[in-house]
């Protein structure tokens, strides 16, 4: 039963060509306008990037993007919440138009969905306790280290470190709280929200900051949409220009971040 | 699908193979030996402890094991109570599937017509020896079909670790379509990994039944 | 639009936070939080209940057909019935929630897919209820019923089903309260259950209330108890009192 | 008028047929007069259970408004025999002739049919617990043979009366004891105006004190003859019932007689010992 | 031999008290020669299951190798009673009085030692069906007695020869027919060597065929003064059995004779009824 259908992955491997030019996927601009709401898959247990309020009301960096991006369009925004590992499959599957969950480009990843430009600048760093402190990723050998299922950590970790004793976990809830616990040596993730975690969080540090190549944080959307992928494009210039990611750097991001960090670590000018 | 991408995620669905079957009989063991304690508690009215015994049973059976590991996971550090994940896996399923279990036994034990315990209560045996040679001979066999449903049912449920990070068949399975995006193969090999485990268990326990049952009342 | 709706059914929340809770305990009384959780929970019921509505009907279908002599029907509903028995239920709602939608060719929400997952298996789980009440009416009583010249449909509908529905609504209660419980792996494929509320709420709050987990994991155990438990206690009710008509 | 209303219209009293019963043994006779042509004929009956013969090569005749008693010790084939008689088993050979007419072997829809003529009482009580006495009753006539509600319960009524039961019309079998719940099937069997009735061990699950109650009615239906066929291990009963004796041993018929002349001069040794037997304990003591 | 076998060795044949018989109504002889002070002696006895009353102050006393037979309709209470009799059921007041000592009342340390005395057959085969017949018959004097198995053994194999059942001492009960079990569950009860057997309707699930070969085997027992009480239907064996009858009703004792008085002469309307409730059919056609 698993044996038909389209291959995404593996039409990208043969030319990207193959799948995309004339044939569309996903929804069209003038058909998210024409329904009146967008789709849109986020984090709700990221802060401050995606999360849930205690009004129940969503906020963040990935949300504000979100709620900017509605407005340009003049649409609703339905918010999709997903977990790292569920990013691809929301798209693949039609149940989301674009992805703005964190999520990081990959070589990988653009075999199976098209990213528009990036907003953010990130890389993979390593948190942990003040008192058993890692401050490079040979320390973990042998350690437990806990990474959510589907980010580019894991995978990086995989990889390039065989030896670290990953611990899987489904969400940056369980992630963050494992660690908390005690239960892992250090975490990895995205650096950036790293350092917001361990300013909320006394007592553990980024001991490692940048690991591996810097990447981008970009839009997603459907493998082939090349409408809307268009359109995104645009937009993000558009806003770039129009200096909506440092306001949103200043009202969403700063306050959770030590005064080490500067803007241009994390937005793309 | 690709036979490739199949065969170069084998080890690690060995590995979780091995674990998963691990945990589970461990888990089945621990929740059978419990189980049958609990049902016997009641059986026999024992003061204070039948009761403990029904709570028990209500508590762990009407609520879904998922929200019982992510308590003993999540839940029980804050209160300073910290086990590792396999601790907790194997801790929460043997209580959750002891509820089952006792269920089961209990059933049996209830199945057995009121005249045997009474023929053996004329033949003046003890509570004990009623037990020994009676009660739970023929409970104990009466109770195999409903015990050996609960195994594979503990069996599939196992899946549900995944929710706490342990490497077993799904989270595996999860986790490479997660990095790979090839959720055709991956799946695939999930449904294969259950049935290499389910289908010859259900067959196994179905011959144990029926052996059980001649073994103890002689038929054929 | 499912979840809107439940939503606004949910309580209203107007509880201060207490000050005799303990610290944990009182995030689930911040802000919407109370009302989140519930309106959470009922999206879990919600969803097990469209899908014993789906199930249930055709369940009671298959069940009956397999009393037929048949023996291809047979086999195929059997095979049918043990697929759903061999795949663990997760297992389940991960197939669906991959093939689903590109089988179907059709966006597919979370919700969606969960109905048609629990939906086929609670249609399996029915067919076997409904069939091992049927033929747990005794021969005597079907033969009964043909001596007096009746056919097929008039046992089914004048014997076998007035004298196995007091075994077959029990069954299905206790089934439903699996259901409701199964409902929580909702949390893995996107649907915003009371445990993915729970989680967003623990986030929310990790500053001011870091021991929320076991508050918060702790009144979602409680929330699934007092669902269920009443079920399973209505089933051995009628249980009990459905073996006491057979032997009176 | 009590008579009129257990007697099954269909038939007419023929005092003449009562008498003559020991006429009719073995499969000869087939060219009759319609007057005493036999209401049904078995002939070379066949019956087994996987390899088990059960019954083997068995052949008779029962006459309207004759009663034909079943003996013959446990196991001896005289439950599968009479569940042959209403197709409630497949055969394996043999014909079986109900007036008249062959009916096609295991033809489930063809039995279906003749079921409403011939009644069939059981030994386990197989009234429909989920039903009152009333409901049990009505059933047959107006579901199966869609006859009109109204003439169905005024037959009811009559013969509720005659069993004396008129005032549990509305009690669920539950609330009756076992004499009284097979009585009312008998009564359920009647309501379809049968020609022929069937009787397994009616009396065997009863307490002692309740078989006298369903035997007098077995017996008052034969005096207005009702064509039967009963198994019972009642001897006195049978002694007064049979017009004729059928003794059935591992499937084959070892004896078939007049009631009269079995009970008294039984021809083989197995129904002598047989009716030994069933005689009661200490009329003969033994050691 | 096959007498010694069965008889009970812990009693003395004392053919004098068998035909003594009528004496001992009521509850005013207390002061009696240890000779033929009762074995059993119940006073005042009342049981009750929640509000209902099944048992209202019933006296009587057993004497050594005597039969007392326990009549009465369905629901009277004869099962209570005899169930009262191995403790079985709690009663409400009065007392049994075993060999001269009271039982305190619904002691079930006190009766667990008692029910090494008195053997019991119930209705429904009681046959362990984990158990081989062997292993039944030797659990009681093994594990409860401690007697040596060698010499449980030795009487096991002199039981089952009497029965006729030595071939099946390997076989489990299921492999056994009705009557089959019903006597070894006998011999289970004798091979405890008790002092009094109870009997409750135990030929009352059986074939009729098997009915004999049981009450054969009791009557066997009751002329080797085995003292014994026996609820039963079969009026036959009752007659023959019995050296007194009681009549129960509702719970009260409603006559209590010699059994050749009682079947002939019974004093009440009630008992009188109930015997001819109780004769075949047939014997006597009432329409
Ligand atoms: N459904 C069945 N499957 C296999 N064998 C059967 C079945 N029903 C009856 N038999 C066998 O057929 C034989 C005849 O059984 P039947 O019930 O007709 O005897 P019977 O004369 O009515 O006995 P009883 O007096 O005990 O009612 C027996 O050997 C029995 O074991
Ligand atoms: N466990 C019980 N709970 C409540 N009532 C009971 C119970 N057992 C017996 N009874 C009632 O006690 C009364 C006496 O019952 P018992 O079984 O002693 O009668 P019996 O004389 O042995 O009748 P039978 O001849 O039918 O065996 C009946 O009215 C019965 O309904
Ligand atoms: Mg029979
Ligand atoms: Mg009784």
């Amino acid at each position: 039963a698993c044996g038909n259908g389209p291959d995404p992955a593996a039409a990208g491997a043969s030319g990207s060509s193959s799948s995309s030019g004339s044939s569309q996927e996903g929804k069209t601009v003038d058909q998210i306008k024409k329904d009146g709401t967008i789709r849109i898959a986020t984090f709700g247990d990221l802060p401050p990037y995606g999360y849930v309020k205690n009004d129940g009301t969503r906020a963040g960096y990935d949300v504000a993007l979100g709620n900017q991006i509605g407005k340009d369009l003049g649409v609703k925004v339905e918010w999709v919440q997903v977990n790292a590992d569920g990013r691809v499959d929301s798209l693949k599957s039609d149940k989301v138009d674009l992805v703005l969950a964190n999520f990081t480009v990959t070589d990988e990843r653009k075999q199976v969905v098209d990213f528009a430009e990036p907003y953010m600048k990130v890389s993979i760093g390593v948190v942990s306790p003040d008192s058993a402190k890692i401050t490079s990723a040979d320390q973990l050998k042998g350690k437990q280290l806990a990474v959510t299922k589907g980010t580019t950590a894991e995978t990086y970790f995989t990889e390039n470190y065989p030896d670290v004793e990953l611990q899987k976990f489904d969400s940056k809830t369980q992630q963050f709280q494992a660690f908390k616990d005690g239960r892992v040596a250090a975490l990895a993730d995205d650096n950036t929200y790293l350092y917001a975690w361990a300013k909320d969080n006394p007592g553990y540090t980024v001991g490692v900051k940048t690991l591996g190549e810097e990447s981008t944080i970009a839009p997603a959307v459907k493998k082939g949409n090349k409408d809307l992928l268009d359109w995104t494009n645009k937009e993000i210039k558009q806003l770039s220009a129009d200096g909506f990611f440092k306001n949103a750097y200043e009202t969403e991001l700063a306050p959770s971040f030590t005064s080490d960090i500067k803007p241009e670590d994390v937005i793309i000018e | 699908m690709s036979w490739q991408i199949m065969q170069s995620a084998l080890p690690l669905f060995e590995r979780a193979f091995v674990l998963t079957l691990k945990l589970s009989a461990i888990s089945v063991v621990l929740a059978t030996a419990l189980g049958l304690v609990l049902a016997l508690l009641r059986e026999y009215r024992t003061p204070v402890l039948s009761h403990i015994s029904t709570v028990f049973q209500e508590l762990f059976r009407n609520t879904p094991l998922l929200i019982q590991l992510f308590f003993l996971y999540y839940g029980l550090p804050s209160v300073g109570i910290m086990w590792s994940a396999q601790t907790c896996a194997i801790v929460g399923m043997s209580i959750f599937g002891a509820a089952y279990m006792s269920g089961a036994f209990e059933g049996g034990f209830s199945g057995m017509p009121r005249v045997q315990k009474e023929s053996a209560r004329a033949l003046g045996l003890a509570p004990l020896q009623m037990i020994r040679h009676v009660t739970l001979p023929q409970g104990l066999t009466r109770s195999v079909p409903a015990v050996a449903a609960n195994i594979i049912f503990m069996v599939k449920e196992t899946s549900v670790f995944t929710v706490i990070a342990v490497p077993e068949l799904t989270n595996t399975a999860r986790d490479l379509i997660g990095m790979y995006y090839r959720s055709d193969e991956y799946l695939f090999m999930l449904v294969v990994a259950y049935a290499i485990i389910l289908i010859p268990l259900s067959i196994i326990l179905t011959l144990l039944e029926r052996r059980v049952r001649r073994g103890t009342f002689g038929d054929n | 639009m499912v979840l809107s709706a439940i939503t606004d059914v949910a309580l209203s929340p107007a509880y201060p936070a207490s000050t005799t809770l303990a610290s944990g305990a009182s995030v689930l009384f911040t802000g919407d939080n109370f009302t989140r959780l519930l309106s959470g929970l009922g999206t879990s019921v919600t969803v097990a209940g469209l899908a014993l509505l789906v199930g249930i009907p055709l369940g009671v279908v298959l069940g009956a057909l397999r009393i037929l002599k048949n023996p291809v029907l047979r086999a195929v509903l059997r095979l049918y019935l043990e697929f759903f028995r061999i795949v663990p239920t997760l297992v389940l709602l991960f197939l669906s929630y991959y093939i689903l939608p590109r089988e179907l060719g059709v966006q597919v929400d979370g919700v969606t897919v969960a109905v048609v997952a629990f939906g086929l298996w609670v249609s399996a789980e029915i067919s076997d209820i409904v069939r091992g009440a049927l033929i747990s009416v005794s021969d005597h009583q079907v033969d009964a019923g043909k001596a007096l010249g009746m056919n097929g449909l008039q046992l089914l509908w004048y014997v076998r089903i007035p004298q196995s529905i007091n075994l077959m609504i029990p069954a299905t209660i206790n089934l439903a309260a699996r259901v409701i419980m199964t409902t929580s792996l909702l949390l893995l494929i996107s649907v915003i259950d009371v445990i993915t509320v729970g989680q967003q709420i623990m986030e929310a709050n990790r500053m001011t209330h870091p021991d929320a987990a076991f508050w918060v994991y702790g009144f979602i155990f409680f929330l699934y108890f007092i669902i269920c438990w009443p079920l399973a206690m209505i089933a051995k009710a009628l249980e009990k009192r459905a073996k006491e008509r057979n032997n009176g | 008028m009590a008579d009129s209303a257990v007697l099954n219209p269909s038939v007419a009293p023929n005092p003449a047929t009562t008498s003559a019963t020991t006429a009719g043994h073995g499969s000869g006779d087939s060219a009759i007069s319609p007057d005493d042509a036999p209401l049904l004929s078995v002939r070379h009956l066949k019956k087994s259970y996987g390899t088990h013969e059960v019954l083997k090569d068995v052949s008779f005749d029962v006459k309207r408004g004759q009663v034909l008693v079943l003996l013959g010790p446990s196991g001896s084939g005289k439950s599968t025999l009479i569940r042959c008689l209403n197709g409630l088993e497949t055969i394996q050979g043999g014909e079986i002739v109900f007036k008249g007419q062959a009916v096609p072997a295991n033809n489930e829809r063809a039995w279906r049919k003749l079921r409403t003529e011939i009644g069939m009482v059981f030994q386990s009580y197989d009234l429909f617990p989920n039903l009152t006495v009333a409901k049990n009753i009505e059933l047959g006539p107006t579901k199966v043979q869609k006859r009109p509600k109204a003439e169905v319960d005024e037959q009811m009524d009559r013969l509720l009366a005659d069993v004396q039961l008129s005032e549990y019309k509305n009690a669920y079998p539950r609330e009756l004891s076992g004499g009284q719940k097979q009585r009312i099937a008998i009564v359920r069997a009647l309501a379809m105006n049968p020609e022929l009735m069937l009787f397994d061990e009616v009396t065997a699950s009863l307490d002692p004190e309740m078989v006298r109650e369903v035997l007098e009615l077995m017996l008052r239906l034969a005096k207005r003859h009702m064509t039967m066929i009963v198994v019972t291990h009642e001897m006195e009963f049978a002694r007064r019932v049979a017009d004729t004796v059928m003794f059935l041993e591992n499937g084959v018929i070892l004896e078939r007689q007049s009631g009269n002349e079995f009970f008294t001069h039984p021809q083989t040794d197995r129904a002598r010992n047989f009716l030994e037997s069933m005689a009661p304990v200490g009329a003969e003591p033994q050691d």
